[in-house]
């Protein structure tokens, strides 16, 4: 029996038909992918289904019924919960009162009963690994947690669909093995799901169909098992299966030339900051990209803000090209050749209000400028080099980054970093949320840059993109160095290990 | 994918690491969001040791029934900015609700308090509807509603120049009258209060009123009534501005038309200083009744020096301002670092 | 929903187009119109003696809109312009006695010092702006009392009345400040680093950070520009009332200017100022009340008017959003 | 009430600006210690407070203040026993300031009130502790003897009268005025308006007032409203201002406007130096003073309370006026 059925559905914003016709069908205990390229058109479906937006033209069923959903708590009282692609939760809230909202207990008097909230938040949690105390704020918790407090909210109503869009891209791997038992037990109860993602060996490990939209146009439908891997990428890409083929999955060419005695162009010493991060060491040369591992939380990020002047350190050294920056200021840091590419694109990267143009500029203004004055042309000309090299798609350099897919924001924000001219890059999860052409897109970048002679620090949580595009791995752990890959060790088991060993050796020390 | 760390293994080291982190967190947190009762207590202290006059029962009992209508106004604020909102048109609600109360006194004690209520919760409608159904920024639309109801309360009282006496004896006996020697509004008002306290942390409506400011998308998403909700708090703030008109009306045994303008500020102030966050999704109700009564004990203890020239007041006033609130910050950024 | 077949199917007005244009231009049409009525019904309306008192009474608050434009662009906004006015009002006489310039550059660094206090409380103390510049809308007024001496006092120097009642080319000097501010502070916004850069902190602040950008030094500056446009907006009201009170001048101006700034079009919420609808939202506030005056209408129905108007404004000009 | 009839013509400037009262009316109510209830103080040791309600910005206020204080002075008050607040236009703080005053154990009060009512609370708690209440310059709307004491000052609305007179004198009774309101719901206000209003009809019907807009009693908004009433009514001949700083805006405007002194008529209230200055100078016909030197009057009153001599409950000083006659000779007596 067809559960959800969206038929010859259309929408369309301002300069943009992102779902033009779309017809879909999920199954009574089916985990259905949806899969395409960055602004194909996957969130807008989803919130054409849970009733966040309308759909210009087609409509909707529901258990063989006609369904409408004004608004996001219809779709919920129905059934179709959701999990958005980011965090949709409240920072400021507790855990438990995130998870309840809307539904919490009351006792007799109509008052809500605190006690029994926290006891059932505590039980419900543990479950999806989550053992934090459920009174601490939300925001205080790491991303994958909050993950799977949203995951824990979403399945915790009667749901009839659960609907996960790019669940997986802040889980680290043992969050995503706790989060696949919960869809096989979804599964199990006859529960359809609905799961975008585009790490495709995830998607080959758990679910039974798929669709695949290309520019808002449904492509293909069917059997996930039917459809070789390479055939499903090319129907994403639009692109021959021979051409895929030849490019291959990840774009790294694995291995950069670096000269073993080179000067390092980055150094980083016993960098401290408030109980995050304990005497952080180590450098990166010039044509080197150097790999920062660990389990979220692990401090990469910290790291990563601290050199680029973002996150307030209490000692330590930060040199670039042999000079010491004494405590940057994210001013110093830019002016001294160290370009932070933040995790969070929405949030700490663009400016989504701003055009294209004015995103790409914005590092590097008083060089395009005389006596504070802007100069237009010499803007063009670099916003024009950029947008070719990176391949971005947009209208034109006028148009609203905010309205830009994920993978083309990203390669903005790449831009603006690349336009300031850098000794050093600092990439925090470059691929998060985008997809496998434009994945491949970056990672082929960060070789090139290398290849010019810039150093490269790497962020993944992706192993794999991590070792191969790694030529040294610093791993992390608690805010602190706990080991380091070279030469033939930089590989996935060898990661995993050596995060696992530190993570024996502070049992032992309790 | 493998896994070669055990669960259990990560579980212990990460809940350890958080309870520590979780003991400081509460007791910064504590101080944070006390911070303005801590002030306070300090602020009586001193008070009380030097001036004689300040520590009596009656100068008590006269701070409390002084603070009585602007606590009303700021304990409906405190929802507004809970939500991420702002209302400035309560200062002249609150004129208009002492108008209008004192008018319909004449035709008993009933009409006097609910005419204010019906005629602000009114305005308060219009505001809520209009800031959450047509996206319009809640500073601007309140803006519009100061103007708007201050034209109003002149417009019904010939340009201000006709003040509505209290017409009924039970109402002005409400506004004078006083049990164990505390003021009557000052026991409704801590009525109200507590009905605010458990309205906020026990219900939930006043859970969506922290998800609505924490983060308007996300609580739509997650199905919480956010336009609903916005709606309801601007009508309580109106209500309890118009409530505070009334209780205002009974105590001056007029309708007042002259009363000043900038209410609205003092209660932002008032409500920021109890440690509610202006960007919204947190605060408390005990902080707001902390920050009115510290404007309050301030103000007192002002004129208990004797001579201060009104100059001066307003200087020692706006730094004191700044000092408590520039304290609270770095509470609040202590809680944050940690 | 269906705009396409309405229009393929009547081809009157392109309701559409019009709902596109409204939100730009919404401020100039209720501007045409009030213009429209006064040249009807409002006697002596189209004279240049007329229409230059009522560019002379809107200068200030086009000047401190300005500021105010700078500042709410970067999502921020400042209550204390009003108090600066006072501040530098009260100071001028007290430094006449050096002469204008004098006591023209003691009121102009009255205003770097208060944006200085506010930049400061916003940018690194990283206070909520309103909160911040409440601080100084309380006590700034208080102080600028304090140094007058609580009094109004009589301004008869020539040089600075003036600027406030004096003619260049047919038309007064402080409309020619005005318009030349306006036109700074366009060319700011548009062509500087400076006019960027702050409306990247308004669109998002932290993103802003990262870049490399010096967000605290240049909200810093936004405040001390705002303040310094209001201490100037403060010296011309003196020259202008030709006596400096404290108490009096810039009373309530904030919410003036800031209903200026959003009548024209700038968002609360940062990152666009609109400098020509500024002074538009200005034009229009000053045009709604010259009407009522010169009808003589009472303040009840001046303040539901004004309140209609700005609802008015501000809802054709709101962001609009798909559904 | 004050009684009607004959104008009291500006007292000697050899007073140098003191308050006169005018004679009471036969048999008008008056009260004695006795009749109120309250005991006796001396003065000396008393505890006494004040009130004021407007910032001392305007002249008058200052005036007023400063008066109080000297005169406390005068008699040897400690300054420690007299206190001062200032509400700050602040009605609901005018309030609390007299009540923390009344707790604070003061023997007697002086009140300038912003506004007539709204006192209930403020009775009934001096009531209690048997405090007497002078009001000064404005009246409250209440019983003498046993809410208040009495009342010393002006009669408004005699003021706005004899500003019509004047008006009416100025313009050869015929021509358009205009009306420069004070602050909107005040008293002052109020009566000032319907004194002018009242006599105009009365003495000179063919005085027409076109246009009342309030000038909130400050300068800046006396000015604008004068711009904008000068271009909409360029026939205007008098402007009426209800306090002096409003006349002196006004002033500025018709420079503005290139009027010459005395193209329009000018008559307003209060007798600062600057509006006194005016009419030396030919931009304001007429002032009607309002006098605000409170001090000798209050504390003589008080006193004599003390003593157990009956007090009228009304004391209504009578305001001298300026016009072209007297401005220059009596500048000094101006405040
Ligand atoms: N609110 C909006 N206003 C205008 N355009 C929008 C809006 N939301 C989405 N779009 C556009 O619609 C298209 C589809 O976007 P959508 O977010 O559905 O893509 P997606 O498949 O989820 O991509 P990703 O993998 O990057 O999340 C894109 O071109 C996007 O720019
Ligand atoms: N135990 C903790 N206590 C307080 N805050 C935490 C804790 N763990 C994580 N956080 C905060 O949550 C935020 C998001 O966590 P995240 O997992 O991204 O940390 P991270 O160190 O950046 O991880 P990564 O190494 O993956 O970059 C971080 O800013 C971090 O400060
Ligand atoms: O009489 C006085 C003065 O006229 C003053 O200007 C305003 O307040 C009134 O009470
Ligand atoms: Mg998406
Ligand atoms: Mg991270």
């Amino acid at each position: 029996m067809a559960l959800l059925e969206v038929v010859d559905v259309s929408k369309v914003f301002p300069g943009v038909r992102a779902l033009d016709d779309v017809s879909f069908t999920l199954q009574a205990g089916e985990v259905h992918a949806l899969v395409g390229e960055n602004g194909a058109g996957k969130s807008t479906l989803i919130k054409v289904l849970t009733g966040v937006y309308q759909p210009d033209a087609g409509s909707l069923r529901y258990r063989d019924e006609a369904a409408r959903f004004d608004t996001p708590m219809d779709a919920q009282r129905a059934g179709i919960s959701t999990i958005y692609q980011e965090v949709n939760l409240i920072p400021l809230m507790s855990v438990a009162h995130n998870l309840f909202l809307g539904r919490e207990p009351r006792n007799a008097l109509g008052l809500l009963d605190e006690g029994r909230m926290h006891r059932e938040a505590s039980e419900i949690l543990i479950r999806y690994g989550v053992t934090t105390d459920v009174r601490r704020q939300l925001g205080t918790l790491a991303l994958g947690a909050q993950q799977m407090v949203a995951l824990a909210r979403a399945v915790m109503i009667d749901a009839k669909v659960v609907i996960m869009d790019e669940p997986t891209s802040s889980l680290e791997p043992r969050e995503v093995a706790t989060l696949f038992g919960v869809i096989r037990d979804l599964h199990a109860q006859g529960i359809g799901i609905v799961y975008v993602s585009h790490r495709l060996d995830e998607l080959y490990q758990i679910c039974d169909a798929v669709t695949i939209l290309r520019d808002g146009k449904v492509v293909h439908t069917g059997k996930l098992a039917d459809l070789e891997r390479i055939r499903l990428v090319s129907l994403m890409l639009g692109r021959e299966m021979s051409a895929v083929r030849r490019e291959g999955f990840t774009g790294f060419a694995g291995g950069h030339a670096t000269a073993a005695d080179a000067e390092p162009v980055l150094k980083v010493t016993d960098l401290n900051s408030r109980r995050r991060l304990h005497d952080i060491s180590f450098s990166v040369r010039p044509g080197e990209v150097v790999g920062l591992g660990g389990l979220l939380g692990a401090g990469r990020s910290e790291t990563i803000k601290a050199i680029g002047g973002a996150y307030p350190i209490d000692g330590g050294t930060v040199e670039v090209d042999g000079r010491d920056l004494k405590r940057p200021t994210t001013v110093q840091a830019v002016k001294a050749g160290i370009a932070v590419q933040p995790e969070d694109r929405k949030a700490e990267g663009l400016v989504a209000g701003l055009s294209v143009r004015e995103n790409i500029a914005l590092a590097v203004l008083p060089r395009l400028s005389r006596f504070g004055l802007v100069s237009d042309r010499r803007i063009d000309e670099i916003v024009r080099t950029y947008m070719d090299r990176l391949r971005i798609k947009a209208s034109g350099p006028d148009q609203r980054v905010g309205d830009l897919s994920g993978g083309n924001q990203q390669k903005v924000l790449l831009a603006r970093l690349l336009a300031t001219r850098p000794k050093v890059l600092l990439l925090d999860e470059p691929t998060r949320g985008i997809d496998v052409g434009a994945k491949a897109e970056v990672q082929s970048l960060i070789d090139e840059l290398a290849a010019e002679g810039l150093g490269v620090v790497l962020v993944s949580s992706d192993a794999e993109e991590l070792v191969e595009g790694a030529d040294r791995v610093v791993v992390l752990r608690d805010g602190a160095v706990v080991g380091e890959l070279t030469g033939d060790r930089v590989t996935t088991e060898a990661l995993l290990e050596t995060i696992a060993a530190a993570a024996e050796l502070e049992e032992n020390n309790e | 994918m493998t896994q070669t760390v055990s669960d259990h293994e990560v579980a212990a080291v990460v809940a350890a690491d958080e309870r520590r982190a979780e003991r400081i967190d509460r007791i910064v947190g504590l101080i944070q969001r006390q911070g303005a009762l801590a002030v306070l207590v300090v602020v009586v202290v001193i008070g009380s040791v030097a001036f004689p006059n300040f520590r009596s029962f009656d100068n008590a009992a006269t701070i409390l029934i002084a603070a009585a209508p602007p606590a009303l106004i700021a304990l409906g604020m405190t929802f507004v900015i809970i939500t991420g909102g702002i209302d400035l048109s309560v200062g002249s609600l609150y004129v208009l609700g002492g108008v209008v109360s004192a008018y319909a006194s004449q035709w008993g004690l009933l009409p006097a308090f609910l005419a204010p209520l019906a005629v602000c919760g009114l305005i308060g409608v219009l505001n809520g509807a209009l800031i959450a159904y047509s996206r319009m920024a809640p500073f601007i639309v309140t803006l519009a509603a100061l103007l708007g109801a201050r034209g109003l309360m002149r417009a019904i009282s010939d340009e201000g120049s006709t003040t509505y006496l209290v017409e009924n004896d039970a109402f002005r006996a409400f506004g004078t009258g006083s049990f164990l020697g505390i003021g009557y509004p000052v026991w409704l008002v801590a009525a109200v209060f507590a009905a605010g306290m458990v309205l906020l942390s026990r219900t939930r409506f006043g859970h969506a009123v922290y998800a609505v400011g924490g983060s308007e998308d996300a609580a739509s998403l997650m199905g919480v009534a956010v336009r609903r909700t916005k709606v309801w708090v601007y009508v309580m703030s109106g209500l309890l501005a118009g409530l505070a008109g009334a209780i205002n009306a009974a105590k001056l045994g007029s309708g007042v038309t002259v009363l000043g303008t900038g209410m609205e500020l003092d209660a932002i102030a008032a409500v920021v200083i109890g440690g509610t966050l202006l960007t919204g999704g947190a605060g408390t109700i005990a902080g707001t009744i902390a920050g009115v009564l510290l404007l309050g004990v301030i103000q007192n203890m002002i004129n208990q020096v004797g001579n201060v020239p009104s100059s001066y007041q307003q200087v020692i006033s706006g730094a004191f301002l700044a000092v408590v609130v520039v304290a609270q910050t770095y509470l609040v950024k202590l809680r944050r670092v940690t | 929903m269906s705009e396409a077949t309405a229009t393929a199917t009547r081809p009157a007005i392109d309701l559409a187009r019009i709902r596109a244009w409204l939100p730009a231009y919404g401020v100039y049409v209720a501007i045409a119109l009030l213009m429209l009525f006064n040249v009807l019904f409002t006697p002596n309306f189209l004279a240049w003696s007329n229409l230059r008192i009522q560019l002379i009474q809107m200068a200030p608050i086009v000047i401190v809109a300005l500021g105010m434009a700078l500042v709410i662009g970067t999502e921020g906004i400042d209550l204390s312009v009003g108090a600066v006015m006072a501040l530098a009002a009260a100071l001028i006489p007290l430094y006449l006695g050096y002469g204008v310039i004098a006591a023209i550059i003691v009121s102009l660094i009255a205003g770097v010092l208060v944006g200085l206090i506010n930049g400061t409380l916003v940018a690194r103390v990283g206070l909520q702006p309103i909160v911040a510049t409440l601080a100084l809308f309380v006590g700034g007024r208080g102080l600028a009392l304090v140094i007058s001496g609580g009094q109004l006092k009589d301004v008869r120097n020539e040089d600075l009345i003036y600027l406030g009642s004096g003619d260049l080319f047919g038309i007064p000097v402080l409309v020619w400040i005005a318009a030349l501010l306006v036109l700074i502070v366009g060319f700011v916004v548009r062509r500087t680093v400076f006019g960027r850069r702050l409306l990247a902190i308004g669109g998002n602040r932290p993103a802003t950070e990262l870049a490399g950008v010096p967000v605290k030094r240049v909200l810093v500056t936004v405040y001390v520009v705002c303040s310094v446009l209001a201490s100037i907006a403060g010296l011309l009201a003196v020259a202008r009332i030709q006596s400096s009170d404290a108490s009096a001048v810039g009373l309530l101006i904030e919410l003036s200017a800031i209903t200026a700034v959003v009548v024209g079009g700038t968002p609360l919420t940062g990152g666009r100022v609109r400098v020509l609808g500024t002074v538009a939202g200005a034009l229009l506030m000053q045009l709604v009340v010259a009407t009522m005056i010169k009808h003589n209408l009472q303040p009840s129905t001046t303040e539901m008017v004004q309140a209609v108007i700005i609802l008015v404004a501000v809802y054709v000009a709101r962001e609009r959003k798909t559904r | 009430k004050s009684e009607d009839g004959d104008t009291p013509s500006g007292g000697s400037p050899a007073s140098g600006g003191a308050q006169v009262v005018q004679s009471a009316a036969p048999g008008a109510k008056t009260c004695t210690l006795e009749q109120f209830g309250g005991t006796k103080v001396d003065l000396k040791t008393a505890k006494v407070g004040f009130s004021q309600s407007e910032k001392e910005a305007n002249p008058f206020r200052i005036a007023e203040t400063q008066s109080i204080k000297d005169e406390a002075a005068k008699l040897g008050i400690p300054s420690g026993n007299l206190q001062t607040t200032n509400a700050a236009s602040q009605f609901n703080k005018q309030i609390s300031d007299v009540e923390q005053m009344i707790d604070s154990g003061v023997q007697l009060l002086i009140i300038a009130p912003l506004n007539s009512d709204g006192w209930d609370s403020v009775f009934a708690k001096a009531a209690a502790k048997k405090i007497p209440i002078v009001t000064i310059d404005r009246k409250i709307n209440a019983s003498s003897c046993t809410d208040y004491l009495t009342f010393i000052g002006s009669d408004f609305e005699e003021q706005g009268k004899r500003a019509a007179d004047k008006m009416a004198a100025a313009l050869g009774n015929k021509g358009e005025v205009a009306i420069l309101l004070g602050a909107p719901g005040n008293n002052v206000t109020t009566l000032r308006t319907k004194g002018f209003k009242d006599q105009i009809a009365k003495a000179a019907p063919d005085v027409k007032v076109v246009f009342e807009q309030t000038g909130q009693f400050s300068r800046e908004e006396g000015q604008k409203v004068s711009e904008q009433l000068l271009q909409s009514n360029p026939d205007i001949k008098g402007i009426y201002a209800e306090n002096d700083e409003m006349a002196l805006g006004a002033e500025v405007a018709l420079k503005g406007a290139g009027k010459k002194p005395g193209d329009v008529k000018i008559v307003s209230i209060d007798g600062t130096k600057g509006a006194v200055q005016a009419i030396v100078d030919g931009w304001i016909y007429a002032v009607i003073e309002s006098n605000p030197r409170f001090g000798p009057l209050a504390f003589e009153t008080a006193t004599k309370f003390f003593n157990g001599e009956p007090i009228p409950e009304d004391i209504i000083i009578s305001d001298r006026e300026y016009d072209e006659s007297n401005a220059k000779t009596d500048l000094n007596s101006a405040y």
